[in-house]
Order: structure tokens, then C-alpha cells, then sequence
């Protein structure tokens, strides 16, 4: 069982091996990427901002949830914090159980509660110039000094 | 009246425009002690899907403040 | 859309490059591992049996109902045939969307299509020497000429 | 009477002890097919859960049989 934030790329192939269980017969992985488009509007790249204390505390807790609920054999999850770029991975996460059933519902289930839980926020930085914390429904669009204008 | 410190992340730290302040406080609990900090931040406003956390760890808005707190106001997540 | 059968290992990470896309934000990836038991058997490894001509034909007709059912950007599965140790890869699946939702939707139906209609059969090769079909009612449990003797 | 070639997979290679044969048939459809290859091969049996395909496409039970097709028996299918 593993959480962390990272603000490199993830490499999800190190992740996949923390989980490998000869009990296993099925793995499910999660990839979240950064889309070059949002609600209607095209995105340059994004900006994670993490409070990494709480973020791996409410992390760790999700993933033993996971265990606790579908009896799984391992389960793990990275996110990355800072700016990135199109096509980047934004979050990882695999779990391996005896069968697929479990590996699916428990790998949803993490990737649920993390976009749902974790003390996490987006920052999308448009082509038009201007950046937008996502999720949030009073802010007014930001300025542009952000990610946008580099 | 007791001492806190309040952190504001993310959309709530750019419309304070500070990362943290030292408040003094009658406030019952949480909630309370975020409309304190509206009063004092024009920019700040009620986000329905707002989290609070107190000393590193996830409470309720109905949870009671203690001298020494330090309370962490985090505007609606998203991550993944 | 990339439907195949392979006698070698199967790169996880070449399939995923496939199906990569900036208009994606989610890409779930299912794999199924060869495991260590099987109701309550111990498995020492096993074998597949593949008619190609009709599992690479229908495994695309799967594919492309998942693209059409699921609004997918792209999709694609590789699946072993010959002997296989524990803990290999017997079958991947990588699905991208838009959203999570869809994603993780698609790649379930895909595979538990993959597992219901196509010519793919496993014999599995146990610990006391027996090898078995897995799935058959009435086949009596083969001799152990097989891969548990070598 | 027609001539056709039937092809044994898997589990029923092995109950059949042969991967094919040419067998002259009345059979009206794909069900009397497999019957009577079930009275040549005695450890042939039904599997409710067998598919049956004709000239490289998934065919049901129920469908007829041609001069000349080549019909695929499949034991329960178990991919992943």
C-alpha cells in the first residue's frame, strides 16, 4: 500500500510492480491525463496545487478503505503536484485482486475518493489567456500571468 | 477569546491574497470562524463544496475551535 | 483499434501508446495475470489454446462495440497464447476517454466480452500432476503429459 | 446428403481424439450436427455452454448446414 505526490513523472510501470502478487490474476490501472480540452474550452496545461501532509494521510486512508471493502491484494496510487502539460499523467492508480471484479470496483472507488477527498486543486490555463481554479463556483477567471503566458 | 492561526490554499489564498494570518477569536466553531474570515477578505465567499481541517486532520464545519488551532480552510478539490 | 494474439510477452506500455490522445483524460488498463490458484487447486502454470482466425475477428467486432457504446477514443487488447508461467500476463486492455466514467466502463465490458466469446480456451496445469480445461462441466481432468511434467 | 468438414477444439480435440474430419451428413442444422458427432465419438458430450461457428463466423445451434462448410466445434470458451 502506497500514496505519494510527486512533482516528476509518474512512472506507472514502478507502480504496477509494487502491487504484483502471485495471488493476483487481475490488475486494474487508472490514468489520469491532462486533455487539451474542458468544458468547452481548450487548455494549454494545468497546475496542481497539493497540501502534501494531509493529502498522503487522507491518501493512505483511501487505499486501506479499498483494501478494507474488496479484499484486495495491493493497491497503490501516485499524484503529481506543479505545472503540466498536455499528454502528461496527472494520476496513477493500480490495484490487483484474486479477480477482476474487485480490481475494478476498487480501483474506481480510489480514484473517486481521491478527486473527492484529497486536499487538492487544479488550475487550467487557457488559450484565450486566461486560468481558472476548476471546481470552484464563485472564483472569477484569474489573470494570466500563470502558466498561459509562458 | 482564544488564538488561532488560519491557511487559506489555493482560490481561497489568491482572493485573501495572503497564505496564512494569526486571528483572535470568540468563534463557536468552524463555520463561524469562516464567516469571520469573510468579513475581513472581501474576496472570500462561501463555497458549498468547501473542506476544513484542523491540525492535519479533515473535520466538520460544526466542530468546535481550540486555542493553539490550526485551521485549514481548502476551497472545493480536484484532483485526479 | 488494435485487436491481437501473441505467443511472447506482451508490452503493456506499447498498447497504451496506441490508444494515446490529447482529447483523452482518462485511460483505464486491465491485466490479467496468470495466478498461483484456482478453487482451491494449486496451479503451477497454464496453457492456452487460441483459434486466431475468428478471435482476432471477433475480438475487433468487440472493440468496436465498445467504441461505439462508450464514445471511446481509442481501444485496443492483446491476448497470450501457448504455455505461461505464474504471474505472466495472460491479456491486456487499454481504454481511453474522455472522462473516467466511460473509460473504466468501457475496458470492464471489453474483457468480459473477450472472456464470453472468444475462441480461447485454458488448461490449467495443477501441483498434483492433473491438468484441467477450465470451464468444461464434463471434461475429466487431462493426463499429465502436459506442462506440469516439464 | 452433403459433404462437410467439422473441426474439434480444445476439450473436445481431446474427447474426439482427432482435430477434423469429413463426415456426410442429413443433419437439418448445427445442433444434429454435433449429435451425430457425439454418437461417433463416445467421450464427445454436451456442454451447455458451447459455441458452434461456420466458415470462420459465430453461427447458432439452430442454423443449417451447407455443402461444403467447414464447422467449428467450441467447448465452453474461458479467454483472460
Amino acid at each position: 500500500m502506497s500514496f505519494s505526490i510527486t512533482d516528476g513523472p509518474i512512472d506507472a510501470g514502478a507502480l504496477r510492480a509494487l502491487v504484483q502478487d502471485p495471488h493476483c490474476g487481475a490488475c486494474v490501472v487508472f490514468e489520469g491525463w491532462v486533455r487539451n480540452h474542458n468544458e468547452g474550452r481548450e487548455v494549454l496545461g494545468l497546475e496542481y496545487e497539493v497540501y502534501e501532509p494531509l493529502a498522503v494521510s487522507e491518501g493512505l486512508r483511501i487505499l486501506a478503505e479499498a483494501r478494507h471493502r474488496f479484499g484486495l491484494s495491493g493497491v497503490a496510487c501516485v499524484h503529481r503536484t506543479g505545472r503540466l502539460g498536455l499528454g502528461e499523467v496527472a494520476v496513477v492508480v493500480v490495484a490487483a485482486a484474486a479477480h477482476r471484479d474487485e480490481a475494478f470496483r476498487a480501483c474506481r472507488y480510489v480514484i473517486d475518493e481521491v478527486k473527492r477527498r484529497l486536499p487538492i486543486w487544479k488550475k487550467e490555463h487557457y488559450r484565450d489567456g486566461e486560468a481558472r481554479w476548476v471546481n470552484c463556483r464563485h472564483c472569477v477567471a484569474a489573470d494570466s500571468e500563470g502558466l498561459a503566458a509562458s | 477569546m482564544m488564538r488561532v492561526r488560519v491557511r487559506y490554499f489555493a482560490s481561497f489564498r489568491e482572493a485573501t491574497g495572503i497564505d496564512d494570518e494569526w486571528v483572535d477569536t470568540d468563534a463557536k466553531n468552524l463555520r463561524a470562524l469562516f464567516d469571520e474570515a469573510m468579513a475581513r477578505h472581501a474576496g472570500l465567499d462561501h463555497e458549498p463544496a468547501a473542506l476544513v481541517a484542523v491540525n492535519d486532520c479533515m473535520a466538520d464545519w460544526d466542530a468546535r475551535v481550540g486555542e493553539g488551532d490550526e485551521v485549514l480552510f481548502f476551497p472545493p478539490v480536484a484532483g485526479g
